[in-house]
């Protein structure tokens, strides 16, 4: 079945809904708005204001109101509107949710999802543009995944409802729109996926940019370079293995992440690789990540500002020697 | 609308200024749909009176700290249309270089600290502003605007108790249109009061019809005498509306059209003509020069912006640091 | 403090409630002395009183939600003492494994939700707790502790609205005891009457004067019915004391002796023994007693802390997560 | 002259006070009560509260507070007691403080110094032991400096309040008691330094692990390994060249951070290294990390879970294939 990411990820909520009289839905302009991204166009009609909880301007506030629903009992969807005001938020998540269940020696689990829209691309300038994806993957007690996919898109929620823990969601902006075909969704929340094969170069990366890097495959491919494109999908804990065997195979690789490259997850998958493939590595790593700046809004300087595909093509080439 | 007009010259310059950031928004929603603004773009149609009511009654010395919908408090502020259209186009020329776009408008020189679009962002700021106000002995006023919704943020809280605490010279302006994005003021404050929320903070509270432009100066007046003479903060309500969605993306299914158009009957800009004309301070002719005047210096600077170069690509990492910074040694300062 | 005491036997149960936590912390001091209980230890004598009036309103279905200041509660709530004192010495046989210590007591079949030691955090759970219950059409009250310090964050203004937004049934119960460690309530908020603060987001206050016990139990009643009854929120207001440092590493320099004393003079204990005495419902001997056995329930708890095992290193990355979690498939829940 | 890290803290808050009167300290407890680590004891007395702001429990409030008096034309020292309290602050720090500059065009300067004490050690638990220096270092925007001796507690403070641009400080939490000897504390915020020459291996680390790194290479010493040390001092901009300098020379590197292993810092550092010298490496690289676990109070877990000596010294040898 074709279908959008957007409709993806509202199928998964609406399945969820009708299914489980604990699920609830609570954000800001979820309800009567419709969500900011359209996600949840016509569910406060179909379950009511309960099941669909219009929250106040009050991140915090909220998002600690849906770790205390989750041990008290709900399966929570919080929907940070965006990452970037998700930065009010933190402390419920970092300090209480991470933490609740080793603190309090295994009593509670905190079966909250939290999802939030994240990255740039739609101009929308400093304050709207942030991916933070290694914050979050950095935290101990957090689940964290990507959907990149459609399919992942309608397979995470479900997985991520089924989970006893806080699983974080990040859902790229620039995906929602992204139509592709869906057959079995049903997904775990712990693999990488390789969704090009390919021998010469790993081309490792999530979310936004997994259409980046593979567009880029394809142009390398008409250069005479197969890149292999593994999607880390769940962020925490990563799939090493998964990383590590793609490299293994073909002892080149180029990491391609939103964030800024100082601090960001890209680095973690390199060091990881140092670490562990060393000798497999046939030349030197190399990071796509976003320049660091604050992302701008003129077109041509964000542009300039996020990984591109000739800027993946260009990294590729220089590790492939080409 | 027709009460009588106290200070007819200050009518008709309040009139020139609410005309002013009118036509200069209708043009940006229609630049928006020829695609030369992009990312965001928060309309101010409507609740013109609201900065044209307050920012006169702020000297130069003054600070003003305002959210994403700021286009009219920018220009109000004497920010020149230019650079204003300039910065939504994205170039070189813009008040920000066409880093910040429409929600982000900055003027050092005229102490205008934007343009923030993290929903009470600016709060902190404009106490920190007012602090070192106080602490350098000088007797400014920050104004800082922000909506109903964000009184819902800790943000507010914690730089409402902090100002009056501190005894601060905050003005808190709020522009309370009725709705953050699609939740009604109901849906998202216990205490749909604002004033009654504010003065718990042991703060003098003001609330005026923010429909009505001389009714929001001579509040405003008041409210930053207030703050000047006490020393310490003061909360403005404007009971106002947005006459457009929240923003571009926004189809606005959650008001009844019915309650859009009974807002719209109180349009601030007729409205304050229709008063003008009965006091026999306005005519057609002097309405129409205005409109014309404000029509010209919008198309003015459309035609700046258009003309404008894009900030070269090279210079996409300056000013991430001030340049020259990080050599410091310390003990020589 | 000879006012009649209407209900002698309640009287004696709230004088042996304060007792117990009395000497339990008397020796927790002692220990930490000792280096036995380590970290941060937040004692709450003085305040006996706030827990001891309220947590007998509650029933076994309510929540409870606290401080880093806890002991009290968790005691009162009925977790064990021998749980609580293993916990301050980071046994396995604690309440939390060792892994919590003094400021993070837990205990899921007691419904006691912590011990949280970033200020302001546990209200945001509170109202989470609370929503849960009024989805599931559970009758539960969620009571959530915090000090006047706390209300100074956002978190307490964007929980106070959700609460009363939502009609939830939290009791927000306010330790007021006039002091954010070293920092004195006028000198933090800007309005020192709590109560004003809390009414502010239209929900019914009560204040209650934290030393008397019998006066905080008549008030957290009244209080908690309102809660019961009217499903909404409800804040309590406790005037109280802390005679000890902020913690053990505050060497109390910014109040005066002579206020301490004062305060001292209305400790909650004598007072409410006298009173119980001139109602011929206590004498000598049995306040030796119940003095007692609150000495032998301690001294039991800390042999049995003592003898405890420590939890093996190698279960160290236990219970980050919940065993068996990451494998779920979508669509096979 | 002999000084305790915290009486290096204070005298250069307490110059700074004396020299400039735009200079003040803000934060919870600074003034009557004399600071939660003592920094600041007798200030109150000495400049009032006006200079010395006892602030309400508001992080989010004051810190946004100190960002807007920067820009008024003040010199805000702003103490977040901790680093774990520093999560309700964030929106301010990392959305207006940090991107400030930029997305005005270059109009603003917004010369904050932000003050926190960080890391665990002391049993204090899971809400109070965080590490997240990286969290900070990956934001374009903010100068990052981590004072591990006591001469750089002494001078990196004045350095901060020289620069123009927000600059956080990390202290960390096991470091106040530390006394050294201080002679020209004089010193810059961009250079990593070396503490210790050696040419077998790299010790990379910074803050509170410089010691026990320091320990560590004692005890190598002992064993015929002779390890150069690098404290990174700057956590942003990092000093890449030192790093690889001190890698070129040894060939072998270990990077020891108090930080969770996954996302952290020192990923980041071995991540730079594979970059930049993957030919210089004979060895794969090691890193000393916090276990990923939230630290737990008891003291048998809290150490087990923090970078030890005796792990340093193992990974070293590993890396030494000793
Ligand atoms: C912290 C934060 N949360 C959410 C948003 C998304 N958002 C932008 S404007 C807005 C509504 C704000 O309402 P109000 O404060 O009343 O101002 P108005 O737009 O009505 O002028 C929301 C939810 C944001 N920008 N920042
Ligand atoms: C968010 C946060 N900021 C600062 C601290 C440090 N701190 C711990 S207790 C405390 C004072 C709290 O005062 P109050 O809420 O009145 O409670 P009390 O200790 O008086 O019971 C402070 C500043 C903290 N734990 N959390
Ligand atoms: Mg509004
Ligand atoms: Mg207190």
């Amino acid at each position: 079945m074709r279908m959008s990411y957007r409709e993806a990820v509202r199928a998964a909520l609406h399945e969820a809904l009708v299914a489980d009289p604990r699920v609830f839905l609570m954000g800001e302009d979820v309800g009567r708005y419709g969500g900011s991204y359209a996600v949840s166009k016509g569910f406060y009609d179909e379950f009511g204001p309960e099941r669909i909880r219009d929250a106040p301007l009050s991140e915090l506030g909220f998002v600690g109101a849906g770790v205390g629903a989750a041990l008290g009992g709900l399966r929570p969807v919080v929907e940070v509107m965006t990452v970037n005001f998700s930065l009010l938020a933190l402390d419920q998540i970092v300090n209480m949710a991470a933490v609740y269940r080793h603190m309090s020696g295994g009593q509670f689990s905190v079966p909250v999802v939290i999802r939030m829209a994240t990255g740039a691309g739609r101009q929308l300038g400093a304050q709207h543009s942030h991916s933070l994806e290694n914050w979050y993957a950095h935290v101990p007690g957090l689940r964290v995944v990507a959907p990149a996919t459609v399919a992942d898109a309608r397979g995470m929620l479900p997985a991520a409802l089924a989970e006893p823990d806080p699983v974080v969601i990040f859902e790229h902006v620039g995906l929602y729109n992204v139509e592709e075909e869906v057959g079995d969704w049903a997904c775990d929340l712990t693999h990488a996926a390789v969704r090009r094969p390919g021998s010469d170069v790993s081309i490792v990366t999530y979310g936004g940019s997994l259409p980046k890097a593979l567009a880029a495959a394809a142009t390398l491919a008409s250069g005479g370079i197969d890149a292999e494109v593994l999607d880390l999908r769940v962020l925490r804990p990563l799939d090493r293995e998964a990383i590590a065997a793609s490299v293994r195979r073909t002892h080149r690789v180029v990491v391609v992440d939103e964030g800024w490259k100082t601090g960001s997850l890209a680095g973690e998958v390199v060091a990881g690789l140092a670490e562990e493939c060393l000798y497999d590595l046939d030349a030197a790593p190399r990071r796509v990540c976003s320049a660091e700046v604050p992302i701008p809004y003129a077109k041509h300087l964000e542009d300039a500002a996020l990984p591109s595909v000739d800027g993946i093509v260009a990294a590729v080439r220089e590790v492939c020697g080409a | 609308m027709t009460d009588p007009v106290p200070d007819a010259a200050l009518g008709v310059r309040l009139l020139t200024d609410m005309l002013r950031v009118r036509r200069m928004e209708e043009k940006c929603a229609e630049l928006y749909g020829a695609t030369k603004i992009r990312g965001f773009l928060h309309l101010y149609i409507g609740e013109e009176a609201c900065a044209a009511g307050v920012l006169p009654t702020l000297t130069e010395a003054d600070n003003v700290v305002a959210t994403y919908r700021e286009h009219g408090h920018a220009l109000l502020r004497g920010i020149p249309l230019r650079a204003i259209m300039a910065e939504m186009f994205g170039k070189a020329s813009g008040c920000a270089r066409g880093r910040g776009g429409s929600m982000h408008l900055f003027d050092a020189s005229r102490r205008f600290y934007g343009g923030t679009a993290i929903v009470g962002s600016g709060l902190p700021l404009a106490v920190g502003l007012a602090l070192a106000d106080r602490t350098l002995r000088r007797p400014a006023v920050t104004a800082c605007f922000f909506g109903d919704g964000a009184m819902a943020e800790g943000a507010f809280h914690e730089s409402a108790n902090l100002a009056a605490l501190w005894q601060l010279p905050v003005l808190f302006v709020c522009e309370n249109n009725l709705y953050a994005m699609g939740t009604a003021l109901a849906r998202h404050q216990s205490q749909t009061e604002l004033t009654a929320k504010a003065a718990s903070y042991n703060m003098p509270v003001w609330s005026a019809d923010g429909m009505d432009v001389l009714a929001v100066h001579a509040a405003a007046s008041e409210a930053v005498a207030s703050v000047r003479d006490e020393g310490g903060p003061a909360f403005l309500e404007l009971r106002t509306y947005r006459f457009r969605a929240h923003s571009m993306f926004d189809p606005d299914l959650y008001r009844e059209p019915a309650e859009v158009e009974t807002w719209k009957q109180r349009d601030p800009i007729p409205g304050l003509a229709a008063r003008l004309r009965a006091a026999g301070a306005l005519d057609d002719a002097r309405l129409a020069a205005l409109d014309a005047a404000a029509d010209a210096e919008v198309a003015d600077a459309v035609a700046f912006a258009e003309a404008s170069d894009w900030e070269p690509v090279a210079d996409l990492l300056t000013d991430v640091v001030t340049p020259a910074s990080g050599a410091g040694t310390g003990g020589a300062r």
